[in-house]
């Protein structure tokens, strides 16, 4: 038979997806799977639109962007919530968002879950406008590399990049969106066609990335042994405090610091319509006829509902 | 004498817009066959680059581009010159130049473009730097290669005549790298343009042409990314075919006439 | 202006070229080289022009010793010494301007001595635009705009057919009359050198020396050289020509290596 | 004659080692005024290659690189010579063939990769197609531009000889543009490899250097990627200097006796 | 082979080149053309060669038609027509390959022949390692291995020094001498027309028509020519160049545009 294709991001959002392949569930629960890396959510999507993937595991925003162009895609089920930390330069003075005024921030790519959020919900609460900063899209390595070197004075990220950052260099983190306003940022998307063709599939996969959720939550040390190699190449982490310090601990941390869940609640769901309309006001989300998002319209839970999740 | 027989302009202009069809054609096929979300048709990608072309936010793109274009290219070409002619007296400086060319050459632009960010910060610093580093290498490799073919006569001549080292420089071995140089200008132009767009999309920083087209691939725009490819391709190709072919008629009359 | 060879050798990396020649070209004088080809004869005019130093010897002018190129000793090449991308009136104009004189100025006197060798109406031609007899000319007032007291020709007509060759000579010794250098000329062709000359100077192949010397001062002028064949019919026997009804294989072509 | 002075074999390797030394010593610099996190050191590095080379994933690396690199580059040159030589016998076809490369040459590498991965899927294929692509354009540009100058003389030649129309491509047209075409290679090359390593950096598919260098970057190892830097610009030269310069001296072998 | 120019005329888009010329050139019997610079000449042989069509009238060999190049029609050029890529022997065997004989045969009948014009030990050289003249030579030998009916020399010795000029019209005489071809010999020098040729046509300026010919049938060749003083003042002066000591300005050099 076809492997069954998976596309990730190089991500720790994304580490059920990984942690499965690399524990052997797929195998368990009879699937063949191809893991493919992207670059990008937007390369994924793609990929996932042109019909070259199965499933992945990504930003829901990209599916919403995609659908409403009308493309036919459906989440299927969750996987982590958006855990995204602004990090501070200790030099800079700053000590909360309000703060960040007039500094400079690195962001991710304009247009991403990420910068909607940031944009969209954290600088709104604190009162600020996108224009009020300078706000660098880059990807979070060179966010990171920006920090240590001083060329900017924050940095939005994810994990384990806000980690390593507050282990390399002399910053603290004053924000964390997860704590505040928790959103399922990641989620598992497929295509129409893969769901009603290769239903059996999909689900084999989703139980499996179930397991991976169980372990990474359970036992955070044998889940950060999986794949701590995808994230930190060399066995040890140089830090700035703490000596050398092996990057299992690191990844177990930044494991222990997100929340998988395989489930879509209710919750999240009317948080995934908010988010969309977030995108619609910043005009980076634009329905053919004008009218609202519907997300509802994307979200496929038959395989949470028969799990009785 | 060659079997060089020169179309006349209006045979050219005409080879031009069968190209121009030729690709339209190949992309309305491709858009055929592909979902239109993935890949829209030319028909409607023109009245969205027709919208676009009258926003205030387009303008800005395209004025910060070739801003950057400009200042990048335009130290590419006077190092390049610089360095070309002096390593056209200097031989053993010519044959290190061409060597250091040979070896950096072949790092691309965009694994130069974070190293830069790092060392150079954000503004357009960086990016004027891709673009001045892969324009550079063709510029400077064409002027080093056009003075090793200067004629032996037109340098005695000088000499004889009095020539200074200036008047020399000046006066015979630039004239005589014009041809050579401004093909070198048309290839650092290729260059520089791509290294432009690459680091702009790259780097989310300022008002630019790449910057609208990653933008607008991570919102799913499929729309908005063909219009921006256009941009870029009608840009190019109207900068180098009526710019730079204007200046080369105009540099090199000589040769027209 | 007085040329002397005194004792002159030259080597190139270890090729001997010219083995101990002497003589004196008086003020006035036109002495012409004839001798097979890669024999050494544009060597000895490049000395004299100060492009190359002699190995061992001394190379005077008026007595003083020669220490590299100047407007008084001016040398014409045997094609292509025109800048291409200048104009017949510029390029006869440079040799002024290298001089500091003033440009308008410079392109009067070029306008001048162009229509003195007969080009009266081509001053904004490229070199390209006229034929190689037209070229020659222009190159002709170029060398006598800056008024030298030596002229030093190489082979100056040697690219030219056989009838414009001859309408050169014309205008050429016309110039002569008028300016009075003193003149080198190195040729190929013995009517020519029996047409121009007051004195000839027959070479052996490398190692240059002079096999025979050729007095005609006392000699009238014409293109028709039947007075003289008998000089003719030596001289090419000299170099291995042999004016009789067999095959002539004494000049052997020598590899250009 | 041209002023050319070929250096001896012996000055072009001083001029290498010189070239390289160069760039290590900014390297050095530029890493001892920054954080040992964001630049590591040339001896630190070097020893990381070292251990790099050794492991059987480098391996895996280079020869997926390479295997890639062979199929596109040898395509393009294959495309490339193909309709640079039609181009030189069809008029109209060698215009609009240069319009539509002028068009596409503008659009960057990596506006391509989303497009090709969308059509082609994943796999060597939109890689391959990437370099080929790249590759296309310079070599049928010169191609093309070299057979607009074959002399006419060696077309009348050949004909009057009773040339067959594919003796002439074979025997007179492909040796005249040779040079060209080895110069073009040689730029084809440069861009294929930019191409293939920017490509392999955006698409995370199979094993090859450009993936092991995004890899690097994306998990902060500096060291990684200055070893991963290192081995493209090494390989890229090796390539270059050994394989493509043995290749021309012995394509070329008549310029060089 | 008897070569008719029947009647012919020919226009280059408009450009009026030939008028109504009709002349036969019996078996074996050698014509030399003379007249100025771009009245037609070579023209009139490319139409021999059948490589230009004659606007109106024939082009008859042997009463045929003359349809397009033949081998049995030789034309050999002034300079150039080596190919650079090939040896001495390789250059000169293809005129055998092209008409399908075999590789080795051609190169050994191609050696013999080189023997024959004096090149014997350069057969492995390439063009641009020998001389000028020896080039030619092998230009000769070129021509004749095909054992061509007919010769077409388009100035073959005029891009050559006088004296090389003068041993290979030797050689050339010899070789005809032995293969008899019927030859058409266009050149500039009136010492060789009258040296080498049967009977000499003398032409205007374009349009070409016949001023005067000359027959010398019955004449013994040396290059001692002082025997045919009063034809050569004749056909100098009918070309414009008097022979008296006045400045000639009667062929004005035409602007090749
Ligand atoms: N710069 C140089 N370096 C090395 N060898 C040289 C140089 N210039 C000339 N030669 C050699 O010196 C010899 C004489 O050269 P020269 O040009 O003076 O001869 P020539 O008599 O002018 O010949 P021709 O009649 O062919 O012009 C030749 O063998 C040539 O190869
Ligand atoms: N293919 C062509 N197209 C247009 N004009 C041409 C062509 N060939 C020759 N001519 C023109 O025809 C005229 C005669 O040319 P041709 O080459 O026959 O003269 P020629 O007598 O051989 O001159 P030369 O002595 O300079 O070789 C010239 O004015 C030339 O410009
Ligand atoms: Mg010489
Ligand atoms: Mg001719």
């Amino acid at each position: 038979a076809d492997k069954f294709k998976i596309g990730y991001l190089r991500v720790m959002d994304d580490a059920q997806a990984i942690a499965a392949y690399e524990g052997g569930f797929y195998k368990k629960h009879g699937l063949d799977v191809e893991l493919v890396e992207f670059k990008s959510g937007t390369d994924l999507i793609k990929a996932i639109v042109g019909g070259q993937l199965d499933t992945g595991v990504l930003g829901f925003t990209n599916a919403a962007s995609w659908s409403s162009k009308g493309a036919d895609l459906k989440v299927v089920g969750g996987a982590q919530h958006g855990f995204h930390a602004i990090v501070v330069r200790d030099d800079s003075g700053i000590k909360n968002v309000a703060d960040l005024k007039g500094h400079t921030l690195a962001s991710q790519k304009e247009g991403s879950t990420a910068d909607t959020v940031l944009k969209g919900v954290v600088l709104k609460e604190a009162g600020l406008k996108p224009e009020d900063l300078s706000i660098m899209g880059v990807s979070p390595q060179v966010a990171v590399q920006s920090l240590v070197g001083k060329r900017v004075d924050a940095a939005f990220l994810f994990e384990p990049q806000a980690r390593i950052a507050q282990l390399v260099a002399p910053v603290t983190q004053i924000y964390e969106v997860g704590e505040v306003w928790p959103f399922p940022c990641m989620v598992v998307i497929a295509s129409g066609d893969t769901v009603k063709n290769r239903k059996e599939e999909v689900w084999k996969s989703l139980d499996a990335q179930r397991e991976a959720i169980e372990l990474l939550t359970n036992k955070p040390e044998e889940g950060a042994k999986l794949i701590a190699s995808y994230f930190i190449a060399e066995p040890t982490l140089k830090t700035l405090k703490h000596g050398d310090v092996p990057r299992e601990d690191i990844i177990r941390d930044a494991i222990k610091s997100q929340t998988f869940s395989p489930k879509l609640t209710e919750q999240e769901l009317d948080r995934m319509q908010e988010i969309a309309d977030i995108m619609q006001a910043q005009g980076s989300l634009k329905t053919r006829d004008g009218k609202p998002f519907d997300v509802s319209q994307i979200i496929d839970l038959e395989w949470q509902e028969a799990r009785k999740l | 004498m060659s079997t060089q027989i020169r179309l006349t302009g209006y045979k050219k202009k005409l080879a031009m817009v069968v190209a121009v069809a030729a690709i339209l054609l190949f992309w309305q096929i491709a858009a055929w066959s592909l979902p239109d979300f993935l890949m829209p048709g030319v028909p409607s990608v023109m009245v969205r680059l027709w919208e676009d072309i009258q926003s205030a936010d387009f303008r800005a793109a395209l004025s910060g581009s070739l801003v950057r274009l400009g200042f990048g290219y335009g130290s590419a070409l006077a190092f390049g010159v610089g360095f070309g002619l002096i390593g056209g007296v200097l031989f053993f400086f010519r044959e290190v130049l061409k060597s250091a060319i040979i070896i950096l050459q072949s790092i691309p632009s965009i694994a130069w473009v974070p190293l830069f960010l790092i060392m150079m910060g954000f503004g357009n610093m960086p990016i004027i730097v891709v673009i001045a580093l892969s324009a550079f290498f063709p510029a400077a490799l064409s002027v080093m290669n056009a003075t090793e073919s200067v004629l032996n006569v037109h340098v005695s001549a000088a000499r004889v005549m009095g020539a200074s080292r200036w008047d020399m420089l000046k006066r015979v071995y630039l004239p005589a790298v014009m041809p050579e140089l401004i093909t070198g200008a048309q290839l650092a132009f290729g260059n520089a343009w791509r290294a432009l767009i690459s680091a702009e999309m790259l780097i989310g920083f300022g008002q630019g042409l790449g910057r609208s087209l990653a933008y607008a691939g991570e919102t799913a725009d499929m729309m908005g990314v063909m219009a921006n490819i256009l941009t870029i391709a009608i840009l190019a190709t109207l900068i180098d075919q009526v710019i730079l072919e204007n200046l080369k008629r105009r540099v090199l009359r000589y040769q027209y006439v | 202006m007085k040329l002397s060879f005194q004792n002159i050798e030259k080597e190139f990396s270890g090729l001997r070229v010219i083995e101990n020649f002497s003589r004196d070209i008086e003020s006035g004088e036109l002495v012409a080289l004839v001798g097979p080809s890669g024999c050494g004869k544009s060597t000895l005019l490049h000395m004299a022009a100060g492009l190359e130093t002699p190995s061992a010897g001394a190379m005077l002018a008026d007595g003083a010793s020669i220490q590299g190129p100047h407007p008084e000793r001016t040398l014409m090449f045997q094609e292509n010494a025109l800048y291409p991308w200048l104009t017949l009136a510029q390029n006869v104009a440079l040799a002024l301007e290298f001089q500091k004189i003033d440009k308008q100025l410079a392109l009067k006197q070029a306008a001048e001595w162009l229509s003195k060798v007969n080009l009266k109406g081509f001053e904004n031609y490229f070199p390209h635009q006229v034929s190689g007899g037209m070229r020659q000319r222009a190159a002709l007032a170029r060398a006598f705009i800056s008024h030298p007291k030596a002229l030093l020709l190489d082979e100056p007509f040697g690219a030219l057919d056989a009838l414009t060759r001859m309408t050169l000579q014309d205008a050429l010794r016309q110039l002569i009359r008028e300016a009075g250098p003193t003149v080198l000329l190195v040729t190929h062709d013995v009517d020519e050198a029996l047409f121009l000359a007051d004195r000839i100077l027959v070479f052996s192949a490398r190692p240059a020396t002079v096999l025979k010397e050729f007095n005609l001062t006392q000699h009238e002028k014409t293109h028709d050289l039947s007075e003289f064949a008998g000089m003719r019919r030596e001289i090419l026997g000299l170099l291995g020509i042999h004016a009789e009804h067999e095959e002539s294989t004494a000049i052997l072509e020598e590899v250009e290596a």
